[in-house]
């Protein structure tokens, strides 16, 4: 039945389409923020990795008698109150954190997303009920309810990822709901509705792929401030435990001294922690611009 | 400002001028070597499909580009001055008096949180007008855009007033300080056709009025022949050909400008008559590398000197240009082959395929009642091609929508397949009637997911309707992608990665990957270029002569309601206002509203007979007006009782339904009529 | 550095003028502030400032005469008569007599009060056991003889503050006692601003301090940079692992008192891997006592040696050698109990203090033997729990450090935690023979004897060690080098009645 | 403009009602005797449940809840376990405290905010725009108590600008007042500043691009025109109602800079309370600091939509 005559069409674009993607990548790669950040986070990640086998000391290993000695060639960063090597404590730190918070994160993204999907695509009273209670759950600072939270459950790492996750998730239920909402009266919802495809099909094989942008930059974001949340609950004292060499709660152990002028077992993990969230923020930030090309 | 002392220069004039854009990092050129220029007082349109760089061209006479655009060679040059060489305050100055633009949204060309009338009045404000003064000038400016009342109008928020409203002031607003050149890019595209038609006229009359340049961008030919002296066909960046309009439409000289004006459906060709004319692939992207002429690889007419060397610009008639090799045989460009014969349809008789009776829709939104679609009842043959027409609003999608399930219809209505009745929610359907229903959207962009591979989408819908799978499922697919003309290389392709044209391809695809009876197809060229759109109505045609479906056809282009529709149905807030054979609605008698949507249609080659116009715009469907709901704009209003009653859809002929007060004797009697009515707020001149 | 000397109560060591206002940086006191139920260190500082005592348990743990002029007992200490001051007037004008007293005494001791001070009154004194024999003479008739008696009517037992005798619960409002200074103003969490009492009995300690603030600083940080800004003059307390700015700091006067401040890492006698006492010996050969006093108390702390028995009591035996790290030995202890491969526990305690940084010396130490601690820390509520077995990580724990504070003499250590049936028995240790020995001491009066028993006592514990007392802490605060003649109990009450700016 | 006005409060007070609920079932769910908490761990188990009944918190979940709610509603929490005494009167004082605090972040960092967001848009892609988003961006992620002890270790401590403490002495006028609390707000200046700017920005960004800028801009005005009269209004529209949802950031960032200036506001009493399981307190705290956001949201909003025709006005024709 074909006619002759009639050329059939070719996606003479597909490779153009693809390479548009390939320049997405060098974009990025050209992005000073992205590269600048991508460092820093590469740094703490070879750190988290390297753990102990990168440290010059053990960072459990007490000196009561060496404590608070200023940096110098045997400790660089000196040594904090229990005379324990401040560099491994900063390189060892990387750990905890970049294992709990993208944890929480994950976690948060999870139960966020599915519930930005539920609300979003089915809309009216479910929607509306939902969103309101999400209201009344972010009208309280993400700090206050972890604390409220961490001090009912007592702090320990797993009830840390949970009630980071937990506050999370309708943070990011508010974004997933919002790309749903723009989504879900394309035709290709509608397409699927007319074969009559289940809803947790449509949810999850139709609408999902294409709110991943959105869902990815707001895990990026999501991740820094999972760092900066992990971090000031540590401070708190609600977060990371002793003798973890976290660094919010070294801050935390060392932070009396500094009037004495014993500054460096708070500046050197503060000065960690602040990188790592710049650094996690600068590559979410340049992800974000490039996605928006 | 005398007419005579610029008379001697052109207005614009283009000199060789190169663009490029910086595009994820690198420059990519946009505009090649384009030269043109607009004498004055003439009117000049540019035309050319989407991408062309039309708007580029615009933007380049005001020197406001974009932050990324650089212009790396030439020069622009409006009224003697090379805009390059100005400094900030001479730009100001040169902007406020002497040159004026008019872009596509009127509603967003306005600032949101300002008065309409303060931002008329600033452009008397700037060349240091006092503030009542500036006020009284602007009321006078929107009387003169023919807008009643304009006092009021004045102290409105943009959001307040319709599209076309916005578009006479946004006019208005140009024209205010009389300047040499008027700018118009694509002014009524965002318009339904009734009011673009009212616009097209407004602007037509203001310019002979005011003497002034007009540079009117559009990529519809038939508004471009009816507004312009002279025309320039635009092609990735190239000027390609250029000449009095009238020459450039009768006698194309370059084969794109003979394969556009070839694609548009001519007035009256309908598919069992031949085949549209088509032009295959697709423009080079931007900053794509062109050894040759651009156009090469999609013209049938090309030869190896064609992709090797740019061809110059060859003058081939007075005042008259084209940029090929082979400009003297562009007339011999090869057309489509002829007619796939789909014999004249027999005059289905028997139970009908598809019946709806008394379907309204009633929406629900901020505590109003919309009313989408009034107790429309239609029927629909076996192998019948119904085409939908209404302005925007009027309710077609609506009943699309319903017809397939996806709205549920207020209570009252039957809907039935087969003599068998259809459930209201597609989750109720039959699985055969499921399958039986299918539709192609409009913006094949948001139909197909863009996450999934074509192989996907397709694929799908034959495990899920028909319940194959594996390598039957492949074969047919194959066999399927076929039929639609694709390559079977475009299955593992990804909608983004696809153009327009394709991917309708595809969707169309799916349409008919369940076996289909009936096939809806809501606009489904609306998105596309003129190229792309002849070709896939010839596909949908030639589907529908080897598959022997049924369409449900929407559209608000009559020209190509009338390639592809076996009988019409007219809609207005939601009620059918005539209904009958393709001919009959076409040749009359009409409906006075159908009639009015003729008039408005813009036609090619001077076939338009311009009959009635319509005034102002639809009413909300949350308060249609009482009585006859046309009575608010209908040019033949008979009087009170078109306020009061609304008439029965009475069928006049057999087969052919008008609801209206109006005898049918009085409305055939109008089709003979040789001078058309006089409208309020007549023709300008 | 040895500790300043104490200074006997009453004489001036520096030349102070009158008037001025100077204000205290201090904790929040954890509840509102009734003399029943003050159980922190904010609160009892309160008390003690507003409030007076019996006697008054100073630095030099001697006890002074306050509201009480002398005191005698019985042969067999179950009886004691103590003369009552006369001329000594409540802040609301109503003269004291020994009716108050009593009174007061048989509030605190009656169960259904639910008062602090029961834990102490525990079997040697009943309700109604107080009675005024007329208004100058107090008896008091004891269930259990008490050698040491007196102290638990001092200032040590810091709920006792005398009140009216017709208190009626609203402390908090009316703050009425005796003390050498009235409230003025009281803002909860935020501070208590009092004035001198000019009818103070003591004429020679009438305030020289017109008026004096209380400003509550939740942790020591804010309370030393605020010493150090000089928005505060006086800091009644700084932890001494908190301290090390201050004690480099030229401008800051240290004032110490030596104290019975303490921690028990008690461990479970009755559960493996300690029902082996050589386990609990080689856990506690493991510690370096002078390290932590050096390094985790900044020299502000003695060596104890595994009990109660700290330095500071008269009664202490000194004769018994101490303790010292011994890895080897420790290890040849646990290869000798079979558990020379190690083992791992968890010890628990809660965060305060220097607690959490023992906690993780302690971790460090045994990690040297081969011992893998692993840290259970908590918040105080939840360590405690509900302070019965069965209810509370104190009581149940395998392993875990608890606060105890200061005390005059060491009878309550030697009790509750110890004894068999003791309701703090963290360690559940059970042992006749020290119950025995217990008995003998508390029912002791005269000092050589008491001497020769705690030799006994510190010789078995050391034995058995069910508990490791590692070290007693000095009570340190600080003041303003221009601020004289603060003093401190061990407690961290304020003598403030000869304080002042110097001339 | 009724109707939406009308919509938002009624969706005002849902919010405040399933707070409401949350924050009750939250600390009801939590482990912790209320009656173990006030008479302390070496109470007899008897005078704990006597207790307990005396304070009703034997009673079902819902009565306690009404009982609760009716309470509240009349700003009347009960007592504080700690304390003691009403957690109204603990309450009043610390918020004022805290409104304080935050005014003065407020004053400070808006103006800022808005100002280094607008230079930014007015030079995107330039290397000032680099320095203030990334700046911004850096200053907005940092942790407030690393900012804190880093400007106290600077401002307070080496060059001894301002005082470390937040609570001037008693007694001391308000522009005392005012110089003690400028070093803490500091770090919450830091943390706004980023995100305001970068919200004006964007604003900025879109209003600049859009085509009734270009518009204007065609009819010949000046820069200096286009940007005051056509981009700024509809630029900073926005930015109002999302420098109102910073009030709940703000008040997160207030429980760490109290703690560390020991300013008695209402972060503080939350950490305090927290600390001490003081859960009639933590309950009301968390209450009122959800009613400062909700109203602070609520004017937002209303404003928003007074300046904003569209919604003033209502829906198109
Ligand atoms: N700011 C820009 N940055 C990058 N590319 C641009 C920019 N503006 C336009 N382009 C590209 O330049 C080409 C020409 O665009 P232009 O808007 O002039 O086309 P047009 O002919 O007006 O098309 P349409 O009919 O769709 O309006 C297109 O490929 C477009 O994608
Ligand atoms: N979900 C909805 N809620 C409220 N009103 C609706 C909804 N969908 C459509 N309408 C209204 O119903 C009427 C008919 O809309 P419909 O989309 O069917 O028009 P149309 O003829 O397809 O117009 P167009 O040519 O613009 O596609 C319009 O007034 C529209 O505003
Ligand atoms: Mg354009
Ligand atoms: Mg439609």
């Amino acid at each position: 039945m074909s006619t002759a005559s009639v050329p059939v069409a070719r996606p003479r674009r597909v490779d153009a389409r693809r390479s548009a993607l390939a320049e997405r990548l060098t974009l990025l790669l050209h992005s000073p923020t992205f590269l600048i950040g991508a460092v820093i986070v590469l740094f703490w990640i070879v750190c988290a990795i390297g753990n102990t086998h990168l440290t010059p000391y053990d960072p459990l290993a007490t000196n009561p008698l060496g404590k608070l000695r200023g940096p110098s060639p045997q400790h660089l960063l000196g040594t904090d109150s229990l005379g324990r090597d401040e560099l491994s404590r900063v390189i060892a730190g990387a750990r905890g954190i970049l294992v709990v918070a993208p944890l929480a994160t994950v976690l948060g993204t999870a139960v966020g997303t599915a519930l930005g999907l539920v609300t979003g695509y089915f809309g009216g009273l479910v929607d509306e009920s939902l969103m309101r209670l999400v209201d009344a759950f972010l009208a309280v600072p993400v700090v206050v309810v972890g604390l409220v939270a961490l001090v009912a459950l007592g702090p320990s790492t797993i009830t840390v990822i949970l009630v980071i996750g937990v506050v999370f998730a309708p943070i990011i239920a508010r974004t997933v709901r919002a790309a749903v909402l723009s989504e879900r009266d394309k035709e290709y919802i509608q397409a699927a509705r007319l074969r009559r495809e289940r809803t947790p099909y449509i949810l999850f094989v139709e609408l999902l792929p294409n709110v991943m942008g959105p869902i990815l930059v707001e895990f990026t974001v999501r991740l820094g401030y999972a760092i900066f949340t992990i971090a000031t609950l540590s401070f708190l004292g609600f977060g990371i435990q002793p003798p973890a060499p976290d660094w919010g709660l070294s801050i935390y152990e060392n932070y009396v001294y500094i009037t004495g002028g014993y500054w460096w077992p708070v500046l050197f993990p503060a000065i960690a922690i602040a990188s790592l969230v710049v650094g996690v923020n600068l590559v979410s930030d340049a992800i974000s611009q490039v996605l928006d090309r | 400002m005398t007419v005579d002392a610029v008379a001697a220069e052109p207005v614009v004039e283009f000199d060789h001028l190169d663009l490029a854009f910086r595009v994820r990092g690198r420059w990519r050129q946009a505009i090649r070597d384009v030269s043109f220029r607009v004498e004055p007082h003439r009117s000049f349109g540019l035309v050319g499909e989407s991408g062309s760089g039309k708007s580029t061209l615009a933007m380049c006479a005001v020197r406001y580009l974009a932050r990324n655009a650089r212009i790396t060679g030439g020069t622009v040059r409006v009224a003697g001055r090379d805009l390059r060489t100005m400094d900030e305050a001479e730009l100001r100055r040169f902007r406020a008096s002497t040159v004026s633009m008019v872009y596509q949204n009127p509603a967003s060309a306005l600032n949101p949180s300002i008065r309409v009338g303060d931002q008329v009045a600033e452009v008397f404000r700037v060349s240091g007008m006092a503030a009542s003064e500036a006020s009284d000038q602007a009321r006078t400016m929107l009387e003169t855009v023919r807008i009643a009342d304009a006092g009021q109008v004045m102290r409105r928020f943009p959001h307040q007033l319709s599209g076309g409203m916005l578009q006479r002031v946004v006019i208005g607003m140009a024209l205010a300080p009389r300047p040499q050149l008027l700018i118009l890019d694509e002014p009524t595209t965002a318009l339904d056709a009734t009011v673009e038609a009212e616009v097209l006229d407004l602007i037509q009359g203001l310019r002979r009025e005011l003497g002034t340049t007009v540079l009117f961008i559009s990529h519809n030919l038939a508004v471009i022949d009816r507004m312009c002296d002279r025309v320039g066909v635009l092609y990735a960046g190239r000027l390609v050909e250029e000449g009095e309009t009238a020459t450039v439409f009768e006698k194309p000289r370059h084969p794109y400008t003979v394969g556009l004006l070839r694609c548009v459906p001519r007035w009256g060709l309908r598919k069992d008559e031949g085949a549209l004319d088509t032009i295959p692939g697709l423009p080079p992207s931007i900053g794509a590398a062109l050894t040759g002429c651009a156009f090469a690889d999609r013209c049938a007419l090309a030869i190896d000197r064609c992709r090797q060397e740019p061809p110059p610009l060859y003058e081939v008639g007075t005042d008259h240009t084209s940029r090929c090799f082979r400009h003297e045989e562009a007339d011999q460009l090869p057309s489509a082959p002829a007619p796939g014969a789909s014999p004249p349809r027999e005059r289905e008789q028997g139970a009908p395929l598809l019946q709806l009776e008394q379907v309204s829709k009633t929406f629900h939104q901020d505590g109003h009642d919309i009313h989408g679609l009034v107790d429309v009842s239609l029927k629909l043959g076996h192998g019948e091609a119904l085409g939908l027409v209404g302005e925007s609003g009027s309710g077609k999608s609506t009943l699309a929508k319903v017809l397939l399930g996806l709205l549920e219809p207020d209570a009252g209505a039957t809907l039935e397949y087969e003599g068998a009745p259809l459930a209201a929610a597609v989750g109720h359907r039959r699985s055969d009637q499921v399958r039986s229903l299918s539709i192609v959207f409009q913006d094949p962009g948001s139909s197909l997911n863009r996450r999934h591979s074509i192989r996907r989408i397709v694929g799908r819908v034959m495990t899920k309707l028909l319940g194959i799978r594996g390598r039957r499922r492949e074969q047919r697919l194959e066999d399927l992608v076929d039929s639609v003309r694709l390559d079977k290389s475009v299955l593992d392709a990804r909608p983004p990665e696809l153009s327009g044209g394709l991917m309708q391809r595809a969707a169309i695809a799916r349409a008919f990957a369940g076996d289909p009876q009936v096939v809806v197809c809501d606009e489904p060229t609306s998105a596309l270029d003129v190229s792309v759109q002849a070709a896939i109505l010839n596909l949908l045609a030639e589907l529908q002569r080897t598959r022997q479906v049924s369409y449900l056809f929407i559209s608000h282009d009559l020209g190509v309601v009338r390639f592809l529709a076996d009988r019409i149905a007219v809609l207005y807030l939601g009620r059918v206002m005539e209904v009958g054979d393709a001919d009959v609605v076409f040749r009359g008698p009409h409906h006075p509203y159908t009639e009015a949507l003729l008039s408005a249609a813009p036609i090619l080659h001077g076939e338009a007979r311009t009959r009635i116009r319509l005034e102002g715009e639809v009413p909300s469907a949350a308060s249609p007006p009482s009585g006859c709901v046309f009575h608010t704009r209908c040019p033949r209003k008979l009087g009170e009782i078109c306020e009061r009653q609304e008439p029965e859809l009475l069928e006049v002929e057999p087969g052919h339904q008008i609801r209206c007060h109006i005898p049918i004797e009085d409305l055939r009697r109008i089709l003979t009529e040789p001078e058309p009515p006089a409208v309020a707020g007549s023709r300008p001149d | 550095p040895a500790p300043a000397p104490s200074t006997p109560s009453g004489s001036s060591s520096v030349k102070i003028k009158r008037g001025g206002h100077a204000a205290v940086g201090c904790l929040p006191p954890a509840t509102a502030l009734d003399p029943l139920k003050v159980d922190d260190e904010g609160g009892l500082l309160l008390l003690s400032q507003v409030g007076e005592f019996l006697s008054w348990s100073g630095s030099s743990l001697v006890l002074q005469p306050r509201v009480a002029q002398s005191w005698s007992s019985s042969s067999d200490a179950k009886t004691w008569t103590f003369k009552i001051r006369k001329g000594i007037t409540f802040h609301d004008g109503t003269p004291l007599t020994a009716k108050d007293v009593a009174a007061t005494i048989n509030l605190h001791a009656d169960p259904a009060n639910g008062s602090n001070a029961l834990s102490v009154f525990k079997g040697v004194l009943a309700a109604g056991a107080a009675t005024a024999v007329d208004d100058v003479t107090l008896r008091v008739e004891l269930e259990a003889a008490s050698g040491n008696f007196p102290y638990l009517l001092s200032s040590d037992n810091y709920n006792l503050i005398i009140l009216p005798a017709n208190y009626g619960g609203d402390f908090s409002k009316t703050f009425n006692s005796c003390g050498p200074f009235r409230v003025t103003s009281y803002q909860t969490g935020q501070r208590m601003s009092v004035q001198r009492n000019a009818t103070y009995w003591d004429k020679n300690f009438i305030p020289p301090l017109d008026t004096v603030d209380y400003d509550f600083y939740t942790d020591d940080q804010s309370r030393i940079l605020a010493l150090q800004g000089k928005t505060v003059q006086i800091v009644s307390h700084f932890a001494a692992s908190d301290g090390q700015a201050l004690f480099k700091d030229p401008n800051v006067k240290i004032i110490d008192s030596r104290s019975a401040n303490h921690r028990q890492v008690h461990m479970r006698n009755d559960m493996e891997p300690f029902t082996d006492k050589r386990v609990r010996q080689a856990m506690a050969l493991a510690l370096n006592r002078p390290d932590l006093v050096q390094g985790l108390l900044n020299g502000k702390a003695q060596v104890a040696n595994d009990s109660p028995f700290f330095k500071v009591y008269p009664s202490t035996n000194t004769s018994v050698a101490q303790r010292e790290q011994n890895l080897t030995k420790a290890k040849q202890l646990l290869q000798a109990a079979g558990k020379g491969s190690g083992f791992t526990v968890q010890l628990s305690t809660w965060r305060g203090f220097e607690i959490p940084d023992y906690a993780q010396l302690i971790q460090s130490s045994a990690k040297k033997i081969g011992v893998t601690i692993n840290l259970n820390i908590v918040d105080e509520a939840t360590y405690y729990g509900n302070a019965v077995f069965g209810q509370s990580i104190w009581l149940d724990s395998l392993m875990g450090i608890t606060d105890y504070g200061h005390r005059a003499v060491p009878n309550v250590f030697l009790g509750a935690p110890l004894v068999s049936d003791g309701p703090w028995n963290a360690a559940h240790f059970k042992n006749s023979t020290y119950d025995g020995l217990v008995a003998q001491y508390v029912a002791t009066a005269d000092l050589s004897t008491q001497r020769r028993i705690a030799g006994q006592i510190e010789t078995l514990l050391l034995d058995e060690t069910p508990i490791i007392f590692a070290y007693n802490y000095d009570a340190t605060g600080a003041t303003l080098p221009n601020i004289g003649n603060v003093r401190m109990t061990g407690d961290f009450q304020l003598d403030l009645r000869s304080a002042g700016f110097t001339s | 403009m009724a109707r939406f006005l009308i919509r938002r409060i009624a969706f005002a007070v849902i919010t405040l009602w399933l707070l409401s609920v949350l924050v009750f079932l939250g600390a009801h769910v939590l482990p912790g005797d209320v009656g173990r908490r006030i008479l302390g761990a070496f109470a007899s188990p008897r005078a704990v449940a006597n207790l307990d009944r005396q304070l009703g918190v034997d009673k079902p979940l819902p009565v306690q809840y009404l009982n609760w709610l009716s309470g509240a509603v009349r700003f009347n929490f009960g007592s504080s376990l700690a304390y003691r005494q009403p957690v109204s009167s603990l309450l009043g004082p610390a918020l004022l405290n805290s409104l304080k605090l935050a005014a003065v972040a407020f004053v400070i960092v808006v103006p800022l905010g808005v100002v280094g967001g607008v230079i930014a848009a007015l030079n995107r892609g330039r290397p000032l725009d680099r320095i203030i988003t990334v700046s911004g961006l850096s200053g907005t992620v940092v942790p407030e108590f690393v900012s804190g002890i880093v400007l106290i270790l600077l401002l307070g401590i080496v060059i001894r600008l301002f005082p470390v403490t937040a609570t001037a002495p008693p007694g001391s006028g308000a522009l005392t007042q005012l110089y003690y609390l400028i070093l803490p707000a500091l770090p919450l200046v830091l943390v706004l500043f980023g995100y305001i700017a970068r919200i004006a920005r964007a604003g900025m960004i879109d209003a600049l691009d859009a085509d009734y800028t270009r518009t204007a801009y065609l009819k010949g005005l000046s820069r200096r025109t286009v940007i005051w009269r056509h981009v700024l209004r509809n630029a900073l529209l926005p930015t109002i109602a999302v420098i109102a949802t910073q009030t709940g950031y703000l008040i997160g960032g207030l429980v760490v800079i109290e703690t560390i200036f020991n300013y008695h506001g209402i972060g503080q009493l939350l950490f305090t309370a927290a600390q001490q399981k003081d859960f009639p307190l933590i309950q009301a705290t968390v209450m009122v600091i959800g009613v400062v956001y909700l109203v602070a949201t609520l004017l937002a909003d209303i404003t928003y939509s007074l300046l904003n025709p569209r919604i003033r006005l209502g829906g198109a024709r």
